[in-house]
C-alpha cells in the first residue's frame, strides 16, 4: 500500500486532527465520536441549516466545504464508508439554528438509511428536516433510472448554489428547493486510470493494465460503462462529453458551469489539457460556460483519472453560484 | 422452551464466534460484489453487543434496543443499519416483556423484515438480506416447537441462498455488477445465514 | 505511460491553452513562442517587476503564480526542460515597466544559464535585472555548498513575500533584498514514493519498489538522501523534520510558516496525518507557526511524495507574508 | 586547405547526420545521470541549423552566430545553450570573415571552451564538456595541416573520454549521483566526441 498513514484505523480521525490543526478559523469537531465538523463560527439564529455527510478519501468534499456561503455540518465516515446515523444526527443538531436543515448528499444506500433514520432522531428534537440526494453520475444506471444513479462531482455544485441561497436568508422550503433544481441539473461521469487503497483494505480498489482506461468508473472503484485502452486526451474528453450530451442535451443560449475535476493523481496540467475539448464541445453545442471550474473539487485520494460534471444554470442559479463563499479549499468573491 | 435474558446470552456468545468465524468469508464475499467490510461489520457489531452483555436488562425490548443501539453505533455500513433497524422493530413489539415463545420467531422476524424493508425501500425477491428473513419468516409461521422452529430457520437461509444464487442482484454496490452477480451469492444474505445458524445452534 | 495526453510533444502548448481558456482573468500569453505567461492585467508604470521561469510540469509552480501580489511573468519550458534564453528574454520585457525586473527561480543549471544570457540580452534594451535563486533544498548539497542546492517549494515563499513587497511599490533593490532574505530562510525536504512520467520520455523518472520510499529526492526524480523500507507517518514526517531543523536550528520565539506539499498524488488526507508531525515539532522547538500551508503548491505531475518547506520569519516577511494575492491557484487575503 | 562557407555546409550535413545517428545513444548517456534529453537536444539543434543553411551567410562570423541562434531557439537544455555560447564566441572572432585557416581552430576551440566556462561556471576538469574542448584546443594546438588538425582534435575527444571516465561528476544533474559516475561517460563529452568526430571527418 503505496500510502503515507499510521495506523490505517486512525487515518480519518487523525486526518480530521491535521485539518483542525491548519484551519481553526474554518473547522471545528463537534460531537461524541470527533465525526462531525461544523463551521468555526456558529452561524445566525433563524439561518437554514446545511448539512451533508459520507465516507472520508474525498477530500475537499464533504468536509472541505463546510464554510460561509456553503455546508453548516458533516458527518464523516470512515474512508469510502457512510458514518453512523448517529453522528448524522449530532451534524443536524449542530447546524440547526431553529429554521430547519437541509440533508444535502450523495446518493449511496448506506447514506440514505443513515440520515434518514438521523432525520427520525432528530425529529423529536423538533429539527425540521428536508432532504435532496445528488444523483449525477450518468454512468450508473439509466436516465429512466435516476433515482439510482450515484452522487458524485456535482455535489458541489449543489452545496454552492444551496450554501448561497441559505446564507442569503431564504427559508427551508427555497433552499431546499434550490438544492433540488441543481441536482436535477448536473451530469457527471469519470474515467479512472488507476485505482487508491482504502487504509483498513489495503488493497486497490480495482486493478487495470497500464495502457488501460476504464469510462464511467465510479469514485470508489464501482464498475464503468467501458474499459478500453488509453485513449489520447482529445478522444477521451469527447467520449465523456458525448455521454453528457446524450444524457442532458444543450442548445443554443443555454448557460452551464462546467467542473473538470481530478480524481486524484492526475495532474492539473492534464486537466488543462482536457478543457480544451470540453469548452469545444460546450460551445459547439451553443452553451456559454459560466464559471468553469478546473482542479481537484472532489476526489478519491490518490485514483487516477478524472471527471466531468456539466451544471446547466438559469439566472438563480447562475447568481447564487457566483455568489461569495469561503471554506478551505474554495473560495469566491 | 421460551426465550428469555439467559438464552439471549448464551445466542450473543455464539453470534460473537460465528461472526468472528466468518470474518474473512463475509468480507471477501462482499469485497466481489462491493466494497469488502461485510465482515467487518458483523464483527465489530458483535464485539459492541458483546460488551454490553454485563448490564443486558431483562425486559427483551430493552435488551434488544441495546443490541440495536451497538450496532447504530459501530458503524454506518447498510448491514449494520438494516440490522440495528430490524432489532429495534423487534424491540418496540418485546417492550416490557421477559420472555417470549418460540411460536412468536416467525411473527418477529417478518417485523424486522418489514421494517428494513421500509428502511432501505428494496423489493423482497430483489436478493437482499430481505429474502432470507422471509424464507425465514415464511418457513417458521405456524411452528410451536423451539427445536422445530431453529431447524425450519437454519434450512430456510440456505434454502434462500439456493434459491437466489441464479438471480441478479438488484440493490446496493452488487447491482453494478448486473449480470456478473448471477451464480454469486448475496454477501447480505450469507451474513444472515452465519447469524440464524448461531442463533438457532446449528451448522 | 499513465497519462491524460495527446502527442507528448505538445503537453506544455496544450496545458498553456487551457489555462488561459479557464482564467483569462489571470493570464495572457506572450511572446514569440506563446511561452511566457504574463498577468491579463498590464501593472502600473514604475512597479518594479517579477518574472520566473523554469521546467513545465510544477503546477502551480511556475507559471500558476503570476498575479497579483506574486509575479509578473514566467517563461515556461517543456516538461522538467529550462526554457530558452528567448523565452525568457521576452518574460523580461514584458514585465519590465520601467522600474527593473528582479528574476526569482530555482537553482537548475540549465535555468541559470539561460536567464544570464537573457539578462544579458535585454540590458541592450535598458533593462535592469537582478537575481535571486532559490536553492532550499537541503537533500542536494550540504549547508557548505549551499550555492548548489536545488531550487523547490521554498520559491513559494519567495514569490509571495518579493510579489507583496513589489506591489507594495519598493524598488528594485528592495524587492531583490526581500527576495534574497525569503530564499535565505527557506530550507526543504521531499519524499518520493512515486514517480512521474516526463510525455516525451515516456517512461516513470525512476523506479521505486512498492513499500520503498526515498528521504531527499529531487522534484524530478534526482536521487535522494536515503531510500528504504516506507515508514509510518509519523516517522516519516520526524525524519524529515529532523533534517530540517538539523539544518537550520529553531528556537524558542522563533516566527516560521511551513508548507506540507503534496508532489502530486498524494492526497490531502495524507498531509494533514503528516502536518500533525510537523506541528508538534515545530512548537516543541519552541516555534510559532504562522499561516501554514498545506496542499499542493509545487508538484511534479502525478508523482507521489510530499515535501516540507519551513520559512523563518521576521516581522516584515510575516507581513508580506499574509499581504493579499491573488492568482488562479492562491488566494490571501 | 581552409575552411569556409562551403565546408561549413558540408560538415552542417555531416553533423546532422551524426546527431541522428547517436540520438539513442545520448539520450541514454544522459538518461543514466540527468534528464536523458541530450540526444533531443542535440538532434534538434542540428536540424534547426539545417534548416537555414539555405541562406547561411558568406561572413563565417555571421554563418555561426545564425547556428547559435538556432542553439538558443531549440530549447534551454544546459547543452544547447552551452552550444549556443561557445559559438557566439567564435562567431565574434570570425565577424567579417569569409575563410579561415586550420592553424586557428586550436584558438577559436579554447574561445569556445572560454565562453562556455564563463556561462556555465564550472572548472576545467569537472568531467564536462569543457574538459573535451580543452583537450582539443590542446592537441592541436600549433598544428597548421587540416588533415593534422583533424586527427589530432579527433583523438583528442577520444583521450578526454578515456581520461576522464574514472572520475566522479561535479557539475549538473550528474553531480547528484556522486561516486556512481565514476565508470561512466560525462554524457555533454560524449556528445562533444559526435560534433568533432563529424566535423574532423573521422569514425
Ligand atoms: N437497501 C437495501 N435493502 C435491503 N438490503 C440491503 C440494502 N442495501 C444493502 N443490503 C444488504 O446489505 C448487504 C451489503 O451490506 P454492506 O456490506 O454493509 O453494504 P455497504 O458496505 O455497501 O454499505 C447486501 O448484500 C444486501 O444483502
Ligand atoms: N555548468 C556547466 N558547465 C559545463 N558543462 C556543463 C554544465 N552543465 C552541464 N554541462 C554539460 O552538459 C551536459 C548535460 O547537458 P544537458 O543534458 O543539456 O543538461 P540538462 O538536461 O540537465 O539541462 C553534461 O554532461 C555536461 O557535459
Ligand atoms: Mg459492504
Ligand atoms: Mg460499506
Ligand atoms: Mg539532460
Ligand atoms: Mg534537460
Amino acid at each position: 500500500m503505496k500510502k503515507i498513514l499510521n495506523a490505517p484505523v486512525d487515518y480519518v480521525d487523525e486526518t480530521l486532527e491535521g485539518l483542525m490543526a491548519v484551519h481553526p478559523e474554518y473547522y471545528r469537531l463537534y460531537g461524541e465520536t470527533n465525526r462531525v465538523v461544523a463551521r468555526a463560527k456558529e452561524t445566525a439564529k433563524g439561518k437554514v441549516g446545511i448539512v451533508t455527510g459520507g465516507g472520508s478519501g474525498h477530500l475537499p468534499v464533504f468536509t472541505g466545504y463546510v464554510g460561509e456561503g456553503l455546508l453548516d455540518a458533516c458527518a464523516v465516515g470512515d474512508v469510502f464508508a457512510s458514518p453512523s446515523s448517529e453522528q448524522m444526527a449530532d451534524a443536524l443538531r449542530v447546524a440547526d439554528r431553529g429554521a430547519g436543515v437541509l440533508r444535502l448528499y450523495g446518493n449511496y444506500g448506506g447514506d440514505v438509511m443513515n440520515f434518514d433514520m438521523a432525520g427520525e432522531l432528530v425529529e423529536f428534537e423538533d429539527i425540521r428536516c428536508t432532504s435532496v440526494l445528488l444523483a449525477d453520475d450518468v454512468a450508473s444506471a439509466s436516465i429512466d433510472e435516476r433515482e439510482k444513479r450515484r452522487g458524485v462531482a456535482g455535489m458541489v455544485y449543489a452545496f454552492k448554489t444551496a450554501g448561497a441561497a441559505a446564507e442569503a436568508g431564504q427559508d427551508l422550503d427555497a433552499v431546499t428547493a434550490v438544492a433540488q433544481k441543481t441536482a436535477d441539473a448536473c451530469r457527471s461521469i469519470g474515467v479512472a486510470l488507476g485505482p487508491c487503497t482504502v487504509p483498513q483494505a489495503g488493497t486497490p480498489t480495482f486493478e487495470i493494465a497500464d495502457d488501460e482506461m476504464e469510462i464511467g468508473m465510479g469514485i470508489h472503484g464501482e464498475p464503468g460503462m467501458r474499459r478500453g485502452k488509453l485513449l489520447p486526451a482529445d478522444d477521451i474528453a469527447n467520449e465523456m462529453m458525448d455521454r453528457l450530451l446524450e444524457d442532458q442535451p444543450l442548445s443554443s443560449g443555454d448557460k452551464v458551469s462546467v467542473l473538470v475535476n481530478s480524481l486524484g493523481a492526475t495532474p492539473a496540467e492534464e486537466l488543462y489539457i482536457l478543457y480544451r475539448t470540453v469548452k469545444a464541445r460546450l460551445e459547439a453545442a451553443g452553451a456559454t460556460i459560466v464559471m468553469p471550474l478546473v482542479g481537484r473539487y472532489a476526489c478519491s485520494m490518490e485514483m487516477a483519472g478524472v471527471s466531468f460534471t456539466i451544471c446547466k444554470l438559469d439566472d438563480e442559479l447562475e447568481s447564487l453560484l457566483k455568489a461569495p463563499c469561503d471554506c478551505a479549499f474554495w473560495r469566491v468573491g | 422452551m421460551s426465550i428469555d435474558q439467559k438464552v439471549l446470552l448464551a445466542a450473543v456468545v455464539r453470534l460473537k464466534e460465528a461472526a468472528d468465524r466468518d470474518f474473512e468469508k463475509l468480507n471477501a464475499a462482499d469485497g466481489a460484489l462491493g466494497d469488502g467490510d461485510l465482515g467487518i461489520t458483523l464483527r465489530r457489531g458483535m464485539e459492541l453487543v458483546s460488551e454490553t452483555t454485563d448490564d443486558m436488562p431483562e425486559d427483551l425490548g430493552k435488551a434488544l434496543l441495546q443490541c440495536a443501539q451497538a450496532f447504530t453505533k459501530s458503524s454506518g455500513s447498510s448491514y449494520g443499519t438494516l440490522m440495528a433497524t430490524g432489532l429495534m422493530a423487534m424491540a418496540k413489539s418485546l417492550k416490557g416483556e421477559t420472555a417470549v415463545d418460540a411460536s412468536q420467531v416467525s411473527t418477529l422476524v417478518a417485523m424486522a423484515r418489514d421494517a428494513m424493508q421500509a428502511r432501505g425501500k428494496a423489493e423482497i425477491g430483489g436478493k437482499t438480506v430481505l429474502d432470507s428473513l422471509d424464507a425465514v419468516a415464511s418457513a417458521t409461521a405456524g411452528k410451536q416447537d423451539a427445536i422445530e422452529v431453529a431447524d425450519a430457520a437454519s434450512s430456510a437461509v440456505d434454502d434462500a441462498l439456493n434459491n437466489f444464487r441464479q438471480t441478479q442482484a438488484t440493490i446496493g454496490r452488487a447491482r453494478m455488477f448486473g449480470e456478473k452477480t448471477i451464480g454469486m451469492d448475496d454477501p447480505g444474505m450469507l451474513a444472515m445465514q452465519t447469524i440464524i445458524k448461531a442463533l438457532a445452534n446449528r451448522t
